[in-house]
C-alpha cells in the first residue's frame, strides 16, 4: 500500500522527551462496534496496577448497535490516572482517541484547549463525513484548529500486522482498539503484561483471537516506539494511596459483592430477585456469577415478581434483594409496601437513571430519591441509602443489608448509571473487618407473638416457616401489635403507624456524627448525597486551593438523616446541595430544618463538573460577602 | 419410636381465628377438604405454608393453623415462587381466586406454571369478585349483568383449564367445593405432583353469584352434567352410564351409548399423556354442548423450577470453593505498601 | 305471644311533646346484613327533601358478611341533620339506633353523655351476648347507664306485622330495617312519603317485598304513635340554605357525575379504564350506567391495563380518565409518568384509604398525598387537586378535567373513603353556568410539530390519528422541544424538565387568591385540604362562638399551590394544619415556605372530629399568648 | 373520481428517522414487509396506529410515517385497547418482542385475546432480551445461556401460539422475518381478521442469539423442517413431499409416505375449526420431533371487544335520552326559594 500509515500535523519534530503529569484524563471514542469499552477499561486496569488513583466514566449509545459511523453510535470511556488522591474522572479530557468523524466530532466539545487528539485517519473520508452528519473534512475545515491532532491508519497497520493471523479480515479490523491501547500505552509508558494476561483469559480456547490480540496490541506500540509519531511520552507516577491491598471497581460490581459478603456475615442465604433493566442488570448478571456462594438469582417475569420473590424468600429466611432502575422501582412499590407493613427485611436497590418515564435510559441522575422516599401509598417510612463513589456501593449495601435485618424493613440502596459503570481503585477490606450481620430467628414458642419487639430496635420477631410451635400468618392489612391479629380499631392503627415511623428513626441513633470537611462552622458548606460525592470534593478542593473558605460534607443516610445534621447545618450561614435532578434532598431538608438552603440542579443526564460547582461557590461567597 | 412425629388431626389445622366468611360461602367447605386432607399427607405442621393474594378466597390462611401469608393482590405465585426457590423442604400452597390469579396475577401465573415451580395453587373460581361486592370476573359469563356491567360483561371469559394447559401446566384438575370425597382425593393428588398442581374448584358465592354451578351440582342433574375423569376408563357418563365422549377426526362428540356405539368408541382416558393434547381437549368440554369434566385432567411429571434452581446452585458450590475474600479480591489486585 | 313488645326505662312516664332541635346526630348500628345502609341512606333522603341541611357517615365492616351478630360484622351509617349550615356528620351521636348487642357495644363509646339509645330487644338473649363477646346483658351491667335506653321487640314485631304479606320468615325478618325506620321518623317528625316511593322503585316487579317493607315501615311509625314508646318527639326545621336547587350527593356520584359533565362541556368522549378496589369501585359502577352519554368503559385486568386504556383512550382524543385507590395508583405510577412524558391529558381520582399496604380498605385517610405528588422515577411533575365535600367532587373533578385538557397533563384528583361514602345537599348548578371545557385538535400539517407549544400554556399541540398529514410518533424517551423527535442531548433534557415542571407552574396562574375566613392576618390559621373541610370549619365556628381568634382557609390545589398562599401563611403567626396522614402537607408548606407550620396528624382511619381541632386551637392560641 | 384515496405506496411508509437496528438484525426484514403490505390494504394512512413497548423490536413505530405511540414495556396491547374501544375506525397494530408480549406484558397479551380486542399483533420472537443486550427471555430454550443464566436458563420457555390457543385467541398465526412473501401473506391475513390477530414472528437477533431458527431458515433444510399450513390441504412436508402429519388417537405422530401410507392419512388442516383443538394440535408439532408449522393456525370470525363495547353505548344512547341536567339532578331534588 502507497498509504502514508502516519503523518504528524503537530508542529515542529522534535526528539522524544519524557513528561512527568501529575493527573491527566483519557478519553477513548469509537463507534459501538469498535470495543472502546473495553480499551478503557484495559487502560484502567493496566494504571491501577501501576498504583495510579484513577476514575472512569463510560458512556453508551442507546442502541444496541446504532448505525456504524453515526453520531448516535458513537461509544465512549473516559479515565483519569493521577499520581494523587482523586474523585472524579474529570471535567474535561486532556487526550480523546477518535476512531473516527463521529466519535471526533461528539467528543470535540468537551475536549482541553490545546488538548491532543489520536485519529484513526483510515475513516475520515467522504462517506464517513456524511455518515457523521459533516458536509466537510473536520481534520481540514478548523474543526481541529487550538489542538494537537495526530494521524495514524490504525486501521490498515492492525490488518497488515496480522496478515498472517489466519483470522478474516472482519476479524483483522476487530483488533484494531487493541492497536490503539498499544499506543496509548506506548503514550502513557504503561506496560503491557497486564493486558496480556486479559487477552489470553478472554479468549482461552481460541488461541488465534488470543494472538492476534496481543499482536495488534504490541504492533500499536511499536509503531510508536519506532515512528516517532509522538514526540513526547508521557508518565504518571503512582499515587500515594493509603497502605493496602487494592482492587478496581465499578457500582455494579461492588453492589453485587455487598450482597454476598451481607449474606456470608449474616448466615442467611442471598436471594436476588430482579428483571433486567438498565443499568442495573449487571448486578443480576454478576450475582448470577456467585451461586457457589450459596446464593439464588431469579430472573422473574417483571419488576412485580422480582420483588414479590424476594418478599417471598425473606419471609423464608433468606436475605431477599431486588434490584432495578427507576421505572421497575415505581412497579415495585406496591409490594414494597407489604413488606413495610409486614415488617420483613428486604433490600431494594435503585440503580437510578434519567427519567422521568422511559427518559435518557443510559444517562445517570438522581431523581429518584422521592420515588423511593414516598412512592407508596399510605404512611410509609423506610430506611434510605446512597452510595457515594463506584467502591462505595459495597459499603453502602452491606449496611443497607445490616439494616434491613436488624430493624427488619425493606431498605432502600439508590446508586445510578454514573456509579454502576464507573470504576476507581478500592481499598478493600480484609473478611475480618466486616461487620457481623448475624440475626436470630425466634424459635422458643413459650415467648412468641408475631408482633412482639425488641424493644431497643423495635424490630418485631422472626420467626420462619418450618420452626414447631410457631405457625402464624402474616399479611397486608393493619395488625394488632404484639398478636399480629388482623386489627381495624383506630387506636391500634395510630399506634402501628407511629411504631413503623419510630422504628426507621431509630436507625438515626446508630449513624455517626457527620463528618465536615473543613472548618466545622462558617459561611459555606457544600452538602452532596450519592455519586455527585467526586465531584463536589473534587470542587471543594480546588475552591479551597484558589483560597475560598468553604466546608463539605456527604450524606450516606437521606432516611433518617443524621441526628446532627440539623446542628450541622445551623453553623453555615449558607448551604449549597448540588443534585443531579430538580432539589429533591433540598426540599426535605427545607422541610425538616426550616433552613433556606440553596438547591443546585443538574438534569442534564450528566454528572457534575468540578468546574460547575467551583463557580457556583464562588457566587455564593461573594453574595455572602456582599450582604 | 420416640422421632415419630405426631399424628395430626383436622383440629390441628384450625386456627384461633372467626372463619368470616357469608354464612353459605363455598369456601367453607374447601377449607374443611383442606384441613382434612393435610393432616393425612404425614407432614409436620409447621412445613406447610400458605399464601394467598386478596379476595375472599385470599382470606384463607387465616383460619389454618399453619404458616400463612395474606399477601396482595394477584402477587402470590411469586411471592410462594421465592420462599419456595429458598425453602424447598416447605410445603406451599397457593390458595387465590379467579380474580386474583387470573385478572390482576394473570402474569405470576402462567409464569409460574410454565416454570413448573413446586406449588399447590388452588383456584376457587366463584365467576366473581367477590371481596369487592360482586364486578364481573375473567370467568363470568359473556352478557352477566354484574354492578359494573349493567348491560352485561362485554368480555369473553377464560377458560381456565385450557389457559393454564396453553402455559404448559404439568398438573392441572378440576373439582367443586361441595364435592367433598372428591375434592379431597384432587388435593391428595395435588400434593403428590413435584411440580406446579394448579386446581381449579368450582365455588359458589352466594351473595353475588349465587347457583353458579347448580347446573352440575343439583343432586338430580350431577350424573347427566359432570363427567368424572378416571384414569384408563373410557370417558362415559349420565345416570344411566349410557352417554359418552368420542373423537371424530379433530372434533369431540358426545355419543349415546346403545344405538349403534359402545363404550369402545369412547375415548379412554389417559391423564398421564406425555404432551397436553389429551388435556386440551378435555379443556374444550364446556356446558350446555357437553359435559363438564372433573378430576385430574393432566398429571405429567417433570422436573421442579426448585429442584433445577436448586440444583445449579449445588453443582456451582461443588465445582468452586467460595471464599469471600477471593470476591472481594477480584482477577487483578495490588498493594500499596505502608 | 305473651312477651312485652316495648318496655320503657326512661324515668317516669310522661305525655308526648314536641321538642324543637337545631341540630342532632343519629347513628344506625346492627349487623352487616341487617340493612343499615338503607335505613340511614332513607332517613338521609327524607331530611334532605324536608331542606335539612344534612351530613352522612357510613361505616362499613371489612368482610361482606362477617359472622352474624359479631363485633366485626357491624355496620353503621351515621347522619347529622340541621336546621343550619353544618359541615361534619357530628362528633358524637345524639341518637343510636342498635339492632344487635354487638352493635350496641361497638358503638356505644361514640354516644354523647345522656344520648338516647333504641334497642332491639328480640337480639338481647345468652346466645347473642357470647357472639358479641359479651359475659353479661348489658342492658343490665350498668354498660348503658347514663343513656336513655329504650327497647323494642322489632324483629318480632315486624314478623307479627308481616304474618299475611305471604313472605318466609327470613324475608319478613329482613324488613325489620325498616320498623326501625319508621320508628326513627316518628321520633324525629319525618313523612313517610318519600321512603314508600322509594321501596315502590327499588322493587318494581316485587310487589310483595314492597308491600311488606312499606308494612313494615308504617308498622314502626305506627307502634311509636300508639303504644307512647317514646315520651318525646323532635323536630328539626329546615335549614336557612342559599336558595337554588338541591339533591342530596356522595363523594363517589359526585365525582362520576363530574366526569360525564366536563366530557360534554369538553365535547370529547369520556374513556373510563378502571380496576374494581374499595372504596373507588362505585365511581366505575356508576360510570358504567351512564353509557347513553356515550361514555365507555373498561373493567380492565388490573389497575396497569386500566391506567394505560385511558392513556391509549386520551391518544385518539378522549377525555382518558382512571381511579382507583392507594394500592392501585401505586401500580399506575410507571404509566402515568409515560402520560407525563408524551404530555398527554389524563385523569387520575386517588378514593383514599387508610394505608399502607392493604391496610384498612374499609378506612378513611389522606395518606396517598406525596405518594401522587413523587411517587414516580425521574421528575415528573403533575398537578394534584383535592376534593373538600362529597359535593365538591363535583366540581374539583371538573376542574381536573379542565387543566389536564388544557395543559395537556395528567391530574391527580384526591378524595377519600370519607367523602367517597359520606353525602350531604347539593345546590347543583346549571348546565349553563358549567366551564367551557372545549379543546382544539390540531389539524393544519403546514404548522405541525409534535412538540410545538402554546406560548400561554406550554401545552403541546394536539394532534390525534386519523388527521392526514400529520402522522407523527410519541413515546416515552425523551424528546427534542418542537420535533419530538427522540433526544439524549444534555440541553435539551434540562431544558424539557423545565418545560414539563414550568408547565404543571403556569396552573398556578388561575387559581383563585386564597380566601381566607375571618381576620386575614392574625394568630392563628387553620389551614385544611381535602376531606378535612368540614371538620375544620366546624372547629373553628366553634371556637369562635367560645370568643376564640382564629381564621382560617383551605385548600384544593395543592400542586401547583397558589400563587398568593406564601403571603397569606407570613401573615399569620402560627398555622395550624389538621390531616389525617403524618403531616404530609405540612412538610411540602415548610420546604415551600419555610415556614414553621403546626402539623396535626391523625391515622386513625377515622375523619377529624371537631372538638380535637378546637382543643388544638385553645393549645395553640394559649402557647402564642404566654410568648 | 376525485374522493378516491391516492395510491400509496412503500415509500409513504417509511418515516424519516434513521432505522437503528443492528445491521443484519431480523426486525429489518420486518418493517419491510409491513410496509410493503400496509398500502395495499385500501386504507388511508393516517388511519393506521403503530403502538409498541420497549424492545429493540418496540422501537418500529418510529420508523414506520404513520401514527405511532412507543410506550412502556409490555403495556402496548392495554394501550392500544383504550385506543381501538374509543377510536374503531383505526386500524391498531401492536409491535412487541417475546420479552415485551410475554414476560412483564404477559396479562395484557391474554387478556387481550380472550377479550379479542380488534388489534393486530406481530410478537417479534428472537428468543432473548435485545435491547439489554442478551438476557434469556421466556422463549428462550431451557437451559440456554445468557448473561443472565450462566449455567444455563432453568426455566421451561413458553410455547407462544399455545399460550395464544389457551387464552381463546382466535386468529393465531406463524411466520419467519426472511420468508418475506409468506410474512406478507400473513400480515395480510391478520389484517382481515375482526378480533385481536396474534402473529408470532421468527426474527433473527444476530448480536445476541444468531441462528436460532437457522435449523428451519437456511435453503436447505427449509423444506424438510417446514410445514406449510394450507387449508384443505393434507399436513404433507418435504423436499420430496414424502412426509405427513397424523393423528393417531389423541397423539399427532409424523408418518413417511409412501410406505402403506398416502397423503389420505394425514390430517386435512383447517385453519377455521370453530373450537380451538385443530390449532392447538398445530401448536404442538415442536422440533426436533415435528416440522415446524407456519401460516395460519387459527381463523376463526368472533365479534370483536370494540364492537361490542361500542355496541352497548349505542344501545344505551337509542333506549335514553342523555341530558346532563337531569343526571345532574337525580332522582330526588328539592328547591329552596331565593
Ligand atoms: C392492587 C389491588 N387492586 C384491587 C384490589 C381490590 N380487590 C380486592 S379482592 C378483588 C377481587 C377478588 O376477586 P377474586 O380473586 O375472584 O376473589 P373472591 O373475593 O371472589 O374470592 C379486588 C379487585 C386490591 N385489594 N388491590
Ligand atoms: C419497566 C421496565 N422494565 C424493564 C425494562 C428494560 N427492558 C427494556 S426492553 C426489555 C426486554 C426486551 O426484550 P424483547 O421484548 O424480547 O425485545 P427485543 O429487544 O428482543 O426485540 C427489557 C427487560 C424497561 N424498559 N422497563
Ligand atoms: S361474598 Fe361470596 S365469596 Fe365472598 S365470602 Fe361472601 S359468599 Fe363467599
Ligand atoms: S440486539 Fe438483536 S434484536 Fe436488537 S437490534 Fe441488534 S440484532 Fe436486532
Ligand atoms: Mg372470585
Ligand atoms: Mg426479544
Amino acid at each position: 500500500m502507497s498509504e502514508p500509515v502516519a503523518s504528524i500535523d503537530a508542529g515542529e519534530p522534535r526528539a522524544v522527551s519524557v513528561e512527568k503529569l501529575d493527573d491527566v484524563v483519557i478519553r477513548f471514542a469509537g463507534d459501538s462496534g469498535d470495543g472502546m469499552q473495553l480499551t478503557g477499561g484495559q487502560f484502567t486496569s493496566t494504571s491501577a496496577l501501576m498504583g495510579n488513583d484513577l476514575s472512569t466514566l463510560p458512556d453508551f449509545p442507546a442502541e444496541i448497535r446504532a448505525p456504524a459511523g453515526t453520531l448516535p453510535g458513537v461509544s465512549s470511556f473516559q479515565v483519569r490516572i493521577a499520581d494523587y488522591d482523586i474523585h472524579t474522572p474529570g471535567d474535561a479530557p486532556d487526550v480523546l482517541v477518535a476512531m473516527n468523524p463521529a466519535a471526533l466530532m461528539k467528543e470535540l466539545r468537551d475536549l482541553k484547549p490545546n488538548g491532543v487528539i489520536i485519529i484513526n485517519q483510515d475513516e475520515f473520508h467522504d462517506r464517513a463525513f456524511k455518515k457523521a452528519g459533516l458536509a466537510t473534512n473536520p481534520l481540514e475545515d478548523g474543526s481541529v484548529s487550538g489542538f494537537r491532532v495526530f494521524q495514524a491508519a490504525i486501521g490498515s497497520m492492525t490488518r497488515r500486522a496480522l496478515e498472517d493471523s489466519g483470522l478474516d479480515n472482519k476479524s483483522q479490523e476487530r483488533c484494531k482498539n487493541m492497536f490503539a491501547l498499544g499506543m496509548a500505552y506506548w503514550l502513557f509508558s504503561r506496560p503491557l503484561d497486564a493486558t496480556v494476561a486479559w487477552i489470553e483469559r478472554r479468549f482461552a480456547g481460541k488461541p488465534l483471537l488470543a494472538e492476534a490480540n496481543t499482536k495488534a496490541l504490541k504492533a500499536g506500540w511499536n509503531f510508536c516506539e519506532i515512528t516517532d509519531v509522538f514526540q513526547v511520552r508521557y508518565e504518571v507516577e503512582r499515587a500515594q494511596l493509603p497502605p493496602g491491598s487494592y482492587r478496581n471497581i465499578n457500582g455494579n460490581s461492588a453492589l453485587a459483592i455487598g450482597l454476598v459478603a451481607a449474606s456470608r456475615k449474616s448466615g442467611l442465604p442471598l436471594f436476588l430477585g430482579a428483571y433486567p433493566i438498565t443499568p442495573a442488570s449487571g448486578v443480576l448478571e454478576e450475582v448470577a456469577g456467585y451461586k457457589h456462594f450459596g446464593v439464588t438469582t431469579f430472573q422473574a417475569e417483571d419488576e412485580i415478581a422480582a420483588v414479590c420473590s424476594a418478599i417471598g424468600a425473606s419471609f423464608g429466611g433468606a436475605l431477599g434483594v431486588t434490584v432495578s432502575s427507576g421505572p421497575g422501582i415505581a412497579l415495585k412499590m406496591e409490594a414494597i409496601n407489604l413488606a413495610v407493613m409486614v415488617e420483613l427485611p428486604l433490600v431494594v436497590c435503585d440503580i437510578q437513571r434519567s427519567g422521568p418515564s422511559t427518559g435518557m435510559p443510559t444517562k445517570t441522575e438522581q431523581s429518584d430519591l422521592l420515588q423511593v422516599m414516598f412512592g407508596r401509598n399510605g404512611e410509609s417510612p423506610v430506611p434510605v441509602l446512597a452510595a457515594a463513589s463506584p467502591k462505595d456501593c459495597f459499603e453502602t449495601t452491606l449496611e443497607a443489608c445490616r439494616i434491613a435485618l436488624k430493624y427488619r424493613v425493606p431498605v432502600m440502596v439508590l446508586s445510578d448509571g454514573y456509579l454502576a459503570n464507573g470504576s476507581e481503585p478500592w481499598r478493600f477490606p480484609r473478611v475480618e473487618e466486616l461487620p457481623d450481620l448475624s440475626v436470630e430467628f425466634h424459635t422458643d414458642p413459650a415467648t412468641f407473638k408475631p408482633y412482639l419487639r425488641d424493644p431497643e430496635t423495635l424490630a418485631r420477631l422472626w420467626a420462619i416457616p418450618g420452626t414447631p410451635g410457631l405457625e402464624h400468618r402474616i399479611g397486608g392489612l393493619e395488625k394488632a401489635d404484639g398478636s399480629g391479629n388482623i386489627s381495624y380499631d383506630p387506636g391500634n392503627h395510630e399506634k402501628m403507624s407511629a411504631l413503623r415511623a419510630a422504628k426507621v428513626e431509630r436507625v438515626a441513633r446508630e449513624i455517626p456524627p457527620l463528618a465536615v470537611d473543613g472548618d466545622p462552622e462558617g459561611e459555606l458548606l457544600v452538602l452532596g448525597w450519592g455519586s455527585t460525592a467526586g465531584a463536589i470534593t473534587g470542587a471543594v478542593n480546588l475552591a479551597r486551593a484558589a483560597g475560598l473558605k468553604v466546608s463539605r460534607a456527604h450524606l450516606r443516610y437521606l432516611n433518617p438523616l443524621p441526628q446532627d445534621l440539623g446542628a450541622v447545618l445551623s453553623r453555615f450561614r449558607q448551604v449549597l446541595l448540588p443534585e443531579m435532578n430538580l432539589g429533591q434532598l433540598a426540599m426535605l431538608l427545607r422541610a425538616r430544618y426550616l433552613k433556606d438552603i440553596t438547591s443546585y440542579p443538574k438534569v442534564t443526564g450528566k454528572p457534575f463538573i468540578r468546574q460547575e460547582i467551583v463557580h457556583k461557590i464562588r457566587q455564593m461567597l461573594e453574595a455572602g460577602h456582599g450582604r | 419410636m420416640a422421632a415419630e412425629a405426631p399424628v395430626l388431626t383436622k383440629k390441628d389445622f384450625q386456627s384461633d381465628q372467626e372463619v368470616r366468611w357469608c354464612p353459605g360461602c363455598g369456601d367453607y367447605a374447601i377449607l374443611s377438604a383442606v384441613q382434612t386432607v393435610l393432616p393425612e399427607l404425614g407432614i409436620p405442621k409447621e412445613k406447610f405454608v400458605i399464601v394467598s393474594g386478596i379476595g375472599c378466597s385470599s382470606r384463607f390462611p387465616y383460619y389454618m393453623n399453619t404458616y400463612g401469608f395474606h399477601t396482595i393482590h394477584g402477587r402470590a405465585p411469586a411471592i410462594a415462587t421465592g420462599l419456595k426457590l429458598t425453602r424447598p423442604d416447605l410445603d406451599v400452597w397457593v390458595v387465590t381466586g379467579d380474580g386474583d390469579a387470573m385478572s390482576i396475577g394473570g402474569n405470576h401465573l402462567i409464569h409460574t406454571l410454565r416454570r413448573n415451580v413446586g406449588l399447590k395453587v388452588l383456584m376457587f373460581n366463584n365467576r366473581i369478585y367477590g371481596l369487592t361486592k360482586g364486578q364481573y370476573s375473567p370467568t363470568s359469563e359473556l352478557g352477566k349483568r354484574t354492578k359494573s356491567s349493567p348491560q352485561g360483561a362485554p368480555d369473553y371469559p377464560f377458560n381456565p383449564l385450557a389457559l393454564a394447559l396453553g402455559a404448559g401446566a404439568t398438573f392441572v384438575a378440576r373439582s367443586v367445593d361441595i364435592f367433598q370425597p372428591h375434592l379431597r382425593e384432587v388435593l391428595r393428588r395435588a400434593h403428590q405432583h413435584e411440580g406446579t398442581a394448579y386446581v381449579e374448584i368450582y365455588q359458589n358465592c352466594n351473595i353475588f353469584n349465587d347457583g353458579a354451578f347448580t347446573y352440575m351440582t343439583e343432586k338430580d342433574s350431577r350424573l347427566e352434567e359432570v363427567l368424572y375423569l378416571e384414569q384408563g376408563k373410557p370417558l362415559v357418563f349420565g345416570a344411566e352410564r349410557n352417554k359418552g365422549v368420542r373423537l371424530a377426526g379433530t372434533r369431540l362428540e358426545v355419543i349415546e351409548l346403545g344405538n349403534g356405539y359402545s363404550a369402545d368408541d369412547c375415548l379412554v382416558w389417559d391423564e398421564h399423556q406425555k404432551d397436553p393434547i389429551f388435556a386440551f381437549l378435555m379443556s374444550q368440554l364446556l356446558p350446555p354442548e357437553f359435559p363438564t369434566p372433573l378430576g385430574i385432567l393432566r398429571d405429567v411429571p417433570l422436573e421442579s423450577y426448585d429442584r433445577r434452581v436448586v440444583g445449579q446452585v449445588a453443582t456451582a458450590q461443588a465445582a468452586k470453593p467460595a471464599r469471600l475474600e477471593d470476591l472481594i479480591r477480584g482477577n487483578e489486585s495490588w498493594v500499596v505498601p505502608g
